[in-house]
């Protein structure tokens, strides 16, 4: 054997860096309607091809193609339009409530409305999400009231949240959105759990975890792939891959050569990738996950293919890490564009009325806001009361936090 | 009524839970088909199915994450961590999950699992397989924290833990799951059935949680003791002639201070003992709460008998352990200063 | 010697130690090209290479677990932690591995790391951007836990972290990366700028590790604070009026036992801060050793101002944080007693 | 949709419990020497079928067939059979020793042996290797004296890690041997970040990590795989299928659909699942992934697949869960007779002079003993005493150490 070289370590950059051109030609992109849509109950190792690919529906010219084609009718796709477009509205607003001192944080999930917004539509009543902090869409697109999302954020009088937790991480049980967690990726295997217990149950309801392509490092991740392997849970492993990561791009990940798609294959788990920005796609690939797990099929891991198109959170400047031109030259264009063209195409829809509904949503929002103002701000008006802050350790309150709570004076 | 050991209180307290309510599921690392490597879960798969007793993957943090989701759907789950030195993986799950769901979700979620994990030294089981935790889990708001003593408290104290809606950690002395242990390791060992504690009534009832009792009436010193360290207790009252009065606490937190006040009032002495190490160990808090409620009363520092900061060693093990004479100088300390 | 921010003077700790030591390497979450959340690291990426300081994939217990590794290998890794409500993934990677690594292999291998962690309130962020965890290090035998409570300490603690052979949990007050803050929310914030201790000297020194001192002498009653709490105890002291004598701990383990229990023999009253929650926090621990150590010269109980018992809130983080009208009250309490 | 039915859970069972007839019909094992062997810097996505395949050199008739075969001379053969033996005769008096209270624990590496002996010869000076209780071998293969081993499982006064470990829990640095730990996986991680220090420092070392195959269900195995993925350091990651996590077979850590060496996959780190029974594929395997590292094309991770023929430890009965002839029934054979035979079939060997070598090692063995019994054992003549307890908690003792050991009166 001859001397070895020395080593080194390899570490993955992004392609461009702030000042560069943006450049997204590592990335192989099929045709729309071009992937196959397997039965539902291929095994995993015979759709390995599909955790490489990209599903698509909506091509360039605004129409619906392929064997992934939900044949949504205009109004389901109406829905899907209005969802996202109310989502990107509230969006606005709160980015600019945090602004003006109303709250302390908040986070958008701006591009990537489509995933959340279409997702939703394949589950039925008591259905559970895992979300993570970029779902919001999960409850606007099934019409949850945004003044109580509102105040949630603002942490007053009417948070059902009672000012306890950060902006964002809401909890709305009855619209089968389980607590947003402030740490990445524990719900991951909590939304395994909850599948376990209704597989136990011998009930019919499924359950969706949510994750993003850099939390996907962390354990709980693997614990997640580990027993959705092996105990088959009705469950729908969702994985938003939106490119970043704060300031770490999806290589710093894992994903420099391999899909996070592709994950699942170690666990036998069948896995799907999909144009994230692409409304159709995601509905049609969203209900053939949940209909699998429906029928006791088993766990779907579906990657989302997507891009963060605003800042991590109100805390975040992307320019310092990525250049500012980025986000227009992402390859698979704007979810509410593609959508609206679509329905153009399709006849079913205006410019004229697309700006009419701009602006309906624009006032239900401002409406929705100003409601949610009368219980107050963070720092304004009416809010929870200290006294609230220790309710709820304990179902009922142990000695010691009566005594802190006078000690408090409260 | 019947005697039983430990292991049986426990596995009885399990079968009376799952028998009663069809949301009680019971899972760990070898606890299904083979009954769990202390032999808590034997015959409960069998009995029950696999549905609601089963293996699962070597996944702390696996675990305690399924069953953080099971108690959110509405399910008991009762989670064995197979030695409590391997809990730290779980850590997370415990601390950030668990123990917060309730108070993040403003009660729409709530967590009530409870994690059996065996503990404390005495087996010759080196440094991961003797460790005491519990302090780890005493300075985690939402988590009640119980470890029983006796046969008689497991059973009763584990029905009130799965039947209790918040997270419950439960601790198991594995030193003592076969019969009583006093520090003395040369001497022959006693079954739990010559204990009047092995002493276990048959189907359902609680201990409940929050609530110290006295093993021993004294007026010397107060003794604060838990687990496996009652008996080492005992064993040093009798020995040394100190006439101690001893407090098994079965649950730090809630802490039973009115019975630790009333006691130490009496007294106006106070030894606290656990096999933890001292440092940050909860007889540190139990030390910072007495003096607290009872300063006026103190006639001398209160003492703490612990295990050293170090890790468990293996050949050292009765070097480290805090047996009877350690114990005993220090009741005669407190006497003394 | 140059006015800097508590930040600027954890990245000129980093640069120094990067400089004089080829075997120090630096990583964490967003640590690279951004130079990190609260830019601790920034510069350092382009100055070292992405060999010495790089970006890590989200993973807690990787990020400690290549650091266990690498310091086995002989370098000497500087881990960032995000916050340090986030460590706890990486837990078993500091209890089980990095705290006991030396002790059992005999000395064979060691893991001579840092881990840096922002850590405490007062930003409104949450129960999970806002956690002081020391207690659950400083349980753990094996492990140093330093928390600094402004730039020139913090600059010297992290490079005797950084040269010492032992693991060492660094904690940040994030609160006071910009400025010391006294606890009055609605005041202006003060820049470092204006505070004598933002005066860092250029280039290597260092502040050993296990050193108490005390920020401001007294005869009243002995204030035991770190951290952020240092800042809050000046102000109670001032406008209470109590002659405190406040001690900045600096080091949590090893403890300065002698400074505490020098200081509390002169004053005869002790009262104990943090932010962290009461039970079992770090508080205990100390509450313990002031009445073992001074019993016989202690005139009033101890008395602990903390965190509640509760998850850190988001939109009560004024009624949560122990401030200086808390902090005034205890005092004036003490000497009442 | 029609009304779903119920769900209900998968629970994996082994295919036979005890009292039934040993059951390996569900493996697949190929023939000796039709597994391929590609070039060293073939990507990972073009080796995924031989995660799916068994390597094997040594046929039926114990001859060395097709591209894996090592081509070792006699001497290198008699000194893995003479390596394995006397692993397993170590093995053998240790668990004797456990048995009659001279110590508290053992643990044997039965039926594994060619894993752990094999792979050492692999390793050069140097080189790093982050074992598990089951890989006394490493030692053993490299002439590591047995009376250190055996102090050390009697924490006696010779001790090297000065009676502080549970009895196999080595350490020994001279012979790249890195100190295990009581927890499960914990070193995967550490073995890449050692191999990352090694890249870093631009040095020629490469580490080898080891699990169990209930054990990557952990966390840290994931992890390992995610940085070893990110910045590929010469790192080996042995994953050692011996069936059985204690109690629970390897179904429960997810083996039922899907090989732990497709676990790699996920991660675009190449992997290769060879016979651990086999000496000759073993040190093929083992070479082909260490020249990899050496020469910077980063992880390979290896699936070895044996069988635990003993108890999982000497507090285990395995006739509790799984029949009492299986071990008998293991297609894969028992390592030292493959071995042997091969030898005899090349005729370089004979029965008479295993025989003679079969005493000669028991004797080596029983001397071995006498001289580390010497030096106490557990529970009967010197051993390191209570102040060493206090001692390398840290470099130096600090003062609350100080006061204990003085209040202990050492
Ligand atoms: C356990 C844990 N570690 C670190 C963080 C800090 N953090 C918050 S969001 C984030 C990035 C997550 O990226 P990704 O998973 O890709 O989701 P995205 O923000 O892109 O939707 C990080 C590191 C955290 N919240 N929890
Ligand atoms: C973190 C942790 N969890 C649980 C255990 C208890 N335990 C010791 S060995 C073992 C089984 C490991 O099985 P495997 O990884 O297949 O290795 P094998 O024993 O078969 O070599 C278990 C569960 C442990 N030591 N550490
Ligand atoms: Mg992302
Ligand atoms: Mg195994």
């Amino acid at each position: 054997m001859t001397k070895p070289t020395p080593l080194s370590l390899h570490v993955p950059e992004p392609p461009v860096r702030p000042g560069d051109k943006p450049d997204f030609s590592r990335m192989t992109i099929p045709q729309a309607g071009r992937t196959r849509r397997p039965p539902l109950d291929t095994p995993a190792h015979d759709i390995h091809d599909l955790a490489y690919s990209v599903i698509r529906v909506l091509n360039r010219q605004g129409e619906a193609v392929g064997p992934w084609d939900p044949g949504l009718d205009a109004q389901a796709l109406l829905h899907g339009l209005r969802a996202m477009m109310r989502t990107r509205a509230y969006d606005a607003r709160m980015l600019m409530a945090q602004r003006q001192g109303k709250t302390s944080f908040y986070m958008q999930c701006s591009g990537e409305e489509a995933i959340a917004c279409g997702f939703q539509m394949a589950l039925g009543r008591g259905d559970m999400n895992f979300p993570t902090y970029r779902q919001q869409g999960l409850l606007i697109a099934q019409d949850w009231p945004l003044t109580d999302m509102m105040c949630q954020v603002l942490s007053n009088a009417q948070d059902r949240l009672r000012g306890r937790q950060l902006p964002v991480l809401y909890s709305a049980r009855e619209a089968g959105f389980f607590s947003i967690s402030g740490n990445l990726a524990t719900q991951y295997i909590q939304a395994v759990g909850w599948a376990m217990a209704s597989a136990i149950s011998g009930d019919t309801r499924v359950a969706a975890a949510w994750i993003g392509e850099g939390s996907t490092a962390e354990s709980d991740f693997h614990a997640a792939l580990v027993f959705a392997s092996v105990y088959r849970p009705p469950v729908i492993l969702n994985v938003v891959n939106n490119q970043w990561a704060i300031s770490a791009y999806q290589g710093i990940a894992g994903g420099e050569n391999v899909t996070f798609a592709a994950r699942a294959h170690g666990y036998g788990i069948p896995s799907l990738r999909a144009d994230g920005n692409d409304y159709l796609a995601v509905r049609a690939v969203a209900a053939w996950a949940v209909e699998r797990a429906r029928r006791n099929l088993g766990p779907t891991l579906i990657e989302w293919v997507t891009y963060r198109a605003g800042p991590h959170s109100s805390s975040d400047d992307p320019s310092r890490y990525r250049p500012k031109e980025e986000s227009d030259a992402w390859p698979l264009g704007d979810p509410v564009m593609r959508l609206k063209n679509h329905l153009i195409v399709l006849g079913a829809w205006s410019e004229e009325r697309h700006r009419q509904l701009t602006a309906e949503i624009e006032e239900e929002v401002l409406t929705a806001m100003r409601e949610a103002e009368r219980h107050g701000t963070l720092h304004e008006g009416p809010k929870p009361g200290p006294a609230e802050m220790f309710e709820g350790v304990y179902k009922e309150m142990p000695r010691h936090l009566r005594e802190q709570r006078t000690e408090l004076g409260v | 009524m019947a005697r039983r050991t430990m292991v049986e209180a426990i596995r009885d307290a399990l079968d009376v839970a799952m028998e009663r309510d069809a949301r009680v599921v019971v899972f760990g690392e070898d606890v299904g088909y083979f009954g769990g490597v202390f032999r808590c879960t034997d015959g409960l798969q069998r009995k029950y199915g696999t549905s609601r007793c089963f293996d699962t993957p070597i996944s702390e943090s696996g675990i305690i994450g399924v069953a953080v989701g099971m108690g959110a759907y509405g399910l008991r789950p009762v989670a064995e961590i197979q030695f409590a030195d391997y809990m730290y993986p779980a850590y997370d799950q415990i601390v950030s999950e668990a123990a917060r769901l309730r108070y993040r979700s403003a009660g729409e979620f709530t967590a009530p699992l409870v994690v059996r994990m065996p503990c404390g030294g005495g087996i010759f089981g080196g440094q991961t397989h003797s460790q005491s935790p519990e302090a780890l889990f005493t300075h985690v708001c939402g988590l009640k924290t119980v470890i029983p003593s006796n046969p008689h408290d497991a059973k009763g104290l584990l029905i009130a833990a799965i039947e209790d809606d918040d997270p419950v950690i439960f601790l198991e002395p594995k030193r003592i799951y076969n019969g009583p242990f006093n520090g003395h390791h040369d001497q022959p060992v006693v079954p739990w059935s010559r204990h009047p504690l092995g002493e276990v009534p048959d189907g359902h009832y609680t201990v409940p949680l929050g609530e110290a009792v006295i093993r021993r009436e004294g007026d010397a010193v107060t003794v604060l003791a838990y687990g496996t360290m009652v008996h080492v207790a005992e064993a040093a009252a009798e020995e040394s002639g100190v006439d101690a009065e001893i407090l098994d606490l079965r649950t730090l937190v809630p802490l039973d201070v009115e019975t630790i006040g009333r006691s130490v009032r009496k007294t106006g002495r106070c030894v606290i003992l656990h096999e933890a190490t001292r440092t940050s160990g909860f007889g540190a808090e139990l030390s910072a709460q007495v003096q607290e409620r009872c300063f006026h009363h103190l006639e001398a520092p209160i003492l703490r008998v612990t295990g050293w900061d170090t890790p468990y060693p293996h050949a050292q093990e009765w070097d480290y352990f805090p047996g009877p004479a350690r114990v005993g100088r220090a009741l005669r300390a407190v006497l003394e200063s």
